[in-house]
């Protein structure tokens, strides 16, 4: 059984505060759950909400259909009722007439008589009072979230009152105990785990929504885990710095959204032509310009594969949910390493703002490959030499320091095996032709084929990149239920695009549907380009909104199978 | 004398450039600060300057236009054993790369930072740079210069820079010493060095500074920050070179408590360090 | 009958002059002719050198077997030497003992005895008389080519010594009467004149090579033209500036090559978001980063094609030769007005640096539009919406001050009808639309679909894009001659891509060959990516240098048809 | 009072936020200049400060963060009888749009530009922008702040800017004389404005700028360079108010000759024009 709640109201009156508590609250229960964020661009008033979906099953993404409808203010009421389940009720602080369940639950009155600030607790406990969920998980995160003691139990107080005025109007899902131990967080902080996992010692930015959470968390464990934090000038110093600091030999990593990725577009093309290692995550936004600064797309995929003036080795691998963007990045910092390249790392408002279960991470199966000489591989009168000529077009890696008597230059310009200028024709060819074979070898060794999911036999395929994942498994399954032979392929390596796995399944007889965040089907344009294959159907969404499992099987439903 | 910042090889540089001696001044500084050229690197951006390390023997990292200075900082920050100098143009430095010179004064990373400044774009042939003097007519600059000369050295000590200094091409002796210095200070140290292009500067020659250039005096007190508001006004007539400014303070380097031990860069870093991290979440 | 000279020599040797004294005088004296530069990036040493190709044929590129080989320096011949043909020459200051036609002009000593800066004369003189040309054009070039009567009188003394000491070893084509009145120019200048003649008031940039001609040309004609020519401090300000200009109502125009493109990005979605009307010159060099500065490209295809996060509605087009520049610059102005979008026009170092002769401009055929709203059209109590929504998407276009008390707002966040910051899905979905048709009515009303030149039946059909027209033209007819059944298909606009002539053309019979200067096939994977056609065959160039016909030649008879 | 620039309709900013009585001052700047809505353009940047053509009834081009400036001057360029007002805030001006702040106070188009000084990232939720006080704490300034705060008007004053003014919005009269002098004032005009901002800055409130501020009294000589130098340092402790610099110099405008006549937007143009630059070629 899964359930959904939506909280609802201005930007100020502390949404993210209730939402963090109460989702880590219903997961200490042992639910699995799904929390997404729905944010204007602005610090106080219009309208924000939060979804929460919970309950036994697996869950991937948000739903539509609301079972509690907590409200904050009025609006919340009038923007959201439409979509209440038929037995679903309305929280607020008094009573709403047009609605069967109504619970009143008068929170600034009783907050204001403990503590005004901690009206949101009030909430949570009457929420979980609501499906009949015993406070103690709520207890435990409350004493966790807060810091002084004073604090501490006024929010226990307004927890309890919040559950007694409350009302039980749900039967709340078994909680099953979920498979092995689990962690309960966003896309950006899996993103900033994966990094300091992978060993990141530098990581400068400028601030841009909805990236900004990769810097911040970072920022919070510097002197516990030796990483400097730089907030720059600018985008154009903050991944000059970061690749200064890999040429200097430490592993680093940037973070932008799509404009801030434009201005970073000439250094990429620099790390690429240098072959320093260099790790962005790009957390898109919908764009040209400013756009919607706190809403979701996938509109920057062929801006990104086409980053910069000219031609270069280039790696586009986007993460389809919070565990993967974890184990994505730390993989992006091996490859990065590996092939002295940069990799762009792809998300998005969705997957950076939403919350859900994940198993732990497994620490112990992960390395840190460098990929750095040692000082025993050079020759005694050997010159080190940065952009050596070898096989696979990939050159030894010194950093300047590391071998006596040896120095290390890496030059923007075209340039020689020792990294001198060079404008000879035969010269440039060589070069170009090196650095192409490093891209050859990482897809023979190291590119991943997309995830496949469904069953043997289909009549339709499903295509998709990145965090359409959640609800693309959701879509999916839902058309097997309905007995519709479909299934899934969900990417994560884009760039360059792995086609063995398409090419196999795309025959003539199934009918292939892109599914992306953005109006151009840019993916479907890349597959195209690569493999010739023409996807036919396409749904499109590009409102700043994410998909939802349910509504993805409907417009399937609806425009493709008729 | 042969030494072993020495690189054989043609250079790209005109005949007769400052850059040469620069280039001796330079070479001259690293030995006397007894430095072995493994131990130096040198980011630059794009232009005729910036050509500097593939014309010496050091570390280079050769970027891109307008972005000497942000490499720089990660390569000090990725390693603090390293003696890291920033060389490029006036118009790299001060133009494309304006933002950048503003916030690492502010930054006050450990760095050397030489500015080759000709007045004039070389190696785009001869544009006006934001140093280019208002009677100086160009190809794009048909009717002169629309906007004020930038002062670099005015600019820097306005800042607060903690190390600011102008040296001359055409005293080498003295410019090896106020690399010298920069090298010991301790904060990023600017030296705006006036360096005349041959080919595309007809008005700021070799002659035009020498009739204006004049070394401060001994008695001079660069540690006093009127002083030097007052004589980095000095231009037209008169260019006083040397250090001109100069105050020891907070690096960036002070707020990060772990910079200090040993150089990030020979840090061994495990994944399982995230582990106590991960409870938070569970 | 054509001839090949070939000119080289240390950077500040007095090349340029040389070549452009000498291609004046052969223009003048009635031939066809096509001058292109081979440069280092530095100001002094090294080696350059330039090609002039002259006679009473068409002319449409460079060529490799050398007729005559002026060498100013000793490098020269051993560079260039093997490219002799076999009843070439070499003109040198001494006797070259290796080759069988070898004049002697010791022309420095000839110099020194009148004005040593005008060594280049003597070199001009002793050419034309190997030639057997007639002094006459020199002459008027040479006074028209310097101010200072000294400086003309020593430089027409030396041009008479260069041609008493030369020596006569060619026949020299015939001049036959062109079509018509002619100019002759480069591709920047061409590309200058043609913003001019579509009324800018505005040119902002940040110098780069080899972008920095267009705006040296303008700034030279600031007061005669009304123009302000302005070098921004970095090319995230020259574009800015000019979008504001235009945005203010006056044309305007930017230019850079890949690096500053880069750096322009954003703002070219900014352009695409306020749909503010913007002409960027991009003139490509080999990349990424620094790359080689001074030499030829067509590496920023899908760059510029997917230029910035997001997705918005953008016109590419390359130019095809030095004539085709001046009118695409200046219907690219008309495109950007009436679809008020940015355009890139895309050129290279090649065209750029070029100079060939073309019929004189058609200047009485081109009509400036504006299209901008007359103020009789809006109703009396009407409020100017500058993103009125309308059929075709294209809202009337209003500058500040235009209306008698109406304001007009412009906004990088998407935005309702009058510009003012919206987030709501469905008003967000509603511009996007928007936007989107104006592309649409683009491509119905105004994109050029490719020129076809060859037979009717065709075994072979070459597609190519921008500058390699001349030698692809060339190196079609070539093929023509030997029987073989080829046709070419040159294409201008590239974004969006036009397709119907590719379609037809493309059938199951014929064997495509993409011929590009660039190492990934960029212009064949944007034919796959639009209309699924592969392209089979690819000649490809990335060393920096243009096509020569016959190279472009040769590699298809041994490559593609063995 | 109700006013021809009133925009109605919700802002966007927080109750209690210092820009409301900014935009309060410059509405009545604008009404005392006798400005008509259509003969002023806005041109900001992104931020919370940037959205003021959203809230009041003028031209506006909202950019790119950071790009407040460069199009200002455009539209200066193209039409010389518009008032054009730059307006954004202290990130967008002095962090991402530094070297525009930089070469375009050298460049001295006539414009006003008013900077939004609240001392922080308000729009991205907190951040330390340039000018935050060492003392701060942010989210991502963790362990305070890791460069030396950046003195807007110090720096201006140092960049011999034609016009540098500070003002505070708990100063509303005040303040909207600055804007007025500002717009009367033939070159760049930069007035940095002190601008609390509830939500995220919780050092420089409203009560740390009134206890410090004072106004120059009347007999401070604002066209004496280095009376406006040493003025221009004062900060912490003592906050002047009131226009501290100002210069009558050459503005851009001055090097075209063809901009004075009349606005460029209204020139026709013709193709044939260019017919007598053809003759060189032939
Ligand atoms: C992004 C970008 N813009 C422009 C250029 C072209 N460019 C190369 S060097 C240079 C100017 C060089 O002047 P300066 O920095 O003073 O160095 P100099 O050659 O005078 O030593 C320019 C504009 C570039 N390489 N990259
Ligand atoms: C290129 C780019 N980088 C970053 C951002 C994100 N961003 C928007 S506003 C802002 C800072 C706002 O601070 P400030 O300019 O001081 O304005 P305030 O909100 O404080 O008024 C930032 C970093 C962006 N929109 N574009
Ligand atoms: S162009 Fe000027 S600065 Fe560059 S090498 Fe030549 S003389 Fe020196
Ligand atoms: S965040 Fe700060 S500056 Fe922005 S509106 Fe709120 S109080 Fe004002
Ligand atoms: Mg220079
Ligand atoms: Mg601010």
């Amino acid at each position: 059984m899964i359930k959904n709640i939506v909280i609802g109201g201005e930007a100020g009156q502390g949404l993210k505060t209730t939402a963090a508590i109460l989702g880590k609250a219903l997961f200490k229960n042992g639910f699995n759950l799904h929390t997404s964020m729905d944010f204007m661009s602005r610090i106080r008033g219009g309208h924000n909400f939060g979804r929460i979906r919970f309950g036994d099953e697996e869950i991937r993404g948000p739903q539509e259909e609301i079972d509690l409808l907590v409200a904050l203010n009025e609006e919340t009421i009038t923007r959201h009722v439409e979509k209440l389940a038929k037995d679903g009720a309305v929280l607020y602080d008094e009573a709403v007439s047009a609605v069967e369940n109504s619970i009143v639950v008068p929170a600034e009155e009783i907050a204001s008589e403990v503590n005004p600030k901690a009206v949101n607790t009030v909430y949570v406990g009457s929420i979980l009072k609501a499906f009949g969920i015993n406070l103690d998980c709520a207890r435990s995160v409350v004493e966790d979230y807060f810091d002084a003691e004073s604090v501490i139990s006024d929010n226990l107080k307004l927890l309890n009152r919040g559950y007694e005025k409350g009302e039980t109007i749900f039967k709340a899902p078994e909680p099953k105990s979920r498979t092995g131990e689990q962690i309960y967080l966003n896309g950006n902080e899996a993103t900033a785990l994966g990094a300091l996992a992978g060993g990141i010692n530098y990581y400068s930015a400028y601030p841009m929504s909805p990236s900004t959470g990769i810097m911040s968390y970072i920022a919070g464990k510097q002197d516990e885990m030796n990483v400097v934090v730089e907030q720059a000038e600018d985008e154009l110093a903050a991944i000059n710095m970061a690749i200064g600091a890999s040429y200097g030999g430490i592993r680093t990593m940037s973070g932008t959204s799509g404009g801030g990725l434009a201005l970073m577009n000439e250094a990429i093309g620099l790390a690429g032509l240098t072959e320093t290692p260099l790790v962005v995550a790009n957390v898109q936004r919908p764009g040209p310009a400013t756009g919607l600064p706190t809403r979701t797309s996938q509109g920057d995929l062929l801006f990104a594969v086409n980053s910069a003036q000219g031609e270069f080795p280039l790696l586009i691998t986007a993460s389809r949910n919070q565990e993967n963007a974890f184990y994505q990045t730390f993989r992006a910092l091996n490859l990065a390493d590996k092939y002295q390249l940069p990799v762009i790392l792809m998300s998005d408002q969705f997957l950076a703002d939403s919350s859900t279960n994940v198993p732990d991470f497994e620490l112990q199966n992960l390395e840190i490959e460098r990929n750095l000489i040692a000082a025993e591989d050079m020759g005694p009168d050997e010159e080190y030499r940065r952009y050596e000529f070898t096989e696979d077009g990939i050159s030894p890696r010194a950093f300047p320091g590391q071998l006596k008597k040896q120095t290390v230059l890496a030059d923007s310009d075209e340039h020689d095996e020792k990294g001198h200028i060079v404008e000879a024709a035969d010269k440039r060819r060589r070069m170009v032709d090196k650095r192409a074979r490093k891209l050859d070898r990482l897809i023979e060794d190291d590119l991943a084929e997309p995830e496949y999911f469904g069953p043997e036999n289909i009549d339709y395929l499903l295509v998709g990149w990145g965090s359409t994942y959640g609800p693309l498994r959701e879509a999916q399954s839902r058309l097997n239920e309905e007995d519709i032979k479909a299934g899934y392929l969900s990417f994560t390596d884009v760039w360059p695009l792995p086609t063995t796995g398409l090419e196999k399944l795309a025959d003539n007889e199934v009918e292939l549907i892109d599914v992306e965040n953005n109006s151009q089907a840019q993916f479907a344009r890349l597959i195209r380009q690569e493999t010739g294959i023409e996807v036919e159907h396409r749904i499109l969404k590009y409102d700043g909104r994410p998909f939802r499992g349910e509504e993805i099987f409907r417009r399937i439903t609806e425009e493709v199978i008729q | 004398m042969s030494s072993k910042f020495e690189l054989s090889g043609d250079t790209a540089w005109c005949p007769g450039c400052g850059n040469f001696p620069l280039r001796v001044a330079l070479k001259q500084a690293l030995e006397e600060l007894e430095l072995k050229p493994e131990e130096v690197v040198m980011s630059t951006g794009i232009g005729q300057a910036a050509k500097m390390p593939h014309y010496i023997e050091v570390n280079g990292f050769n970027g891109l236009h307008g972005r000497s200075l942000p490499p720089a900082v990660g390569v000090r920050i990725a390693n603090k054993d390293l003696q890291v100098i920033v060389e490029s143009g006036d118009g790299c430095t001060y133009g494309e790369g304006g933002n950048h010179l503003l916030h690492n004064i502010r930054r006050n990373v450990d760095l050397v930072h030489l500015v080759h400044n000709n007045q004039i774009y070389g190696l785009t042939k001869g544009q006006a740079s934001p140093t280019t003097g208002k009677e100086n007519r160009t190809g794009v600059q048909t009717h002169g210069i629309n906007a004020e000369p930038f002062k670099p050295v005015k600019f820097a000590v306005g800042m607060e820079a903690s190390f600011v200094a102008r040296g001359f091409v055409g005293e080498k002796e003295h410019l090896a010493e106020l690399i010298k210095q920069a090298a010991c200070h301790r904060g990023y140290a600017l030296v705006d060095i006036l360096q005349p292009c041959v080919s595309f500067n007809k008005v700021n020659t070799y002659d035009w500074y020498r009739e204006r250039v004049y070394k401060l005096p001994d008695d001079y007190q660069a540690e006093d920050y009127d002083t030097a508001l007052q004589k980095a006004q000095e231009w037209d007539e008169r260019i006083p070179i040397g250090v001109i400014y100069r105050e020891e303070k907070e690096t960036f380097y002070d707020n990060f408590s772990f910079l200090d031990k040993q150089p990030l860069v020979e840090q061994e870093r495990s994944p399982e360090e995230v582990e106590p991290l991960l409870a938070k979440f569970k």
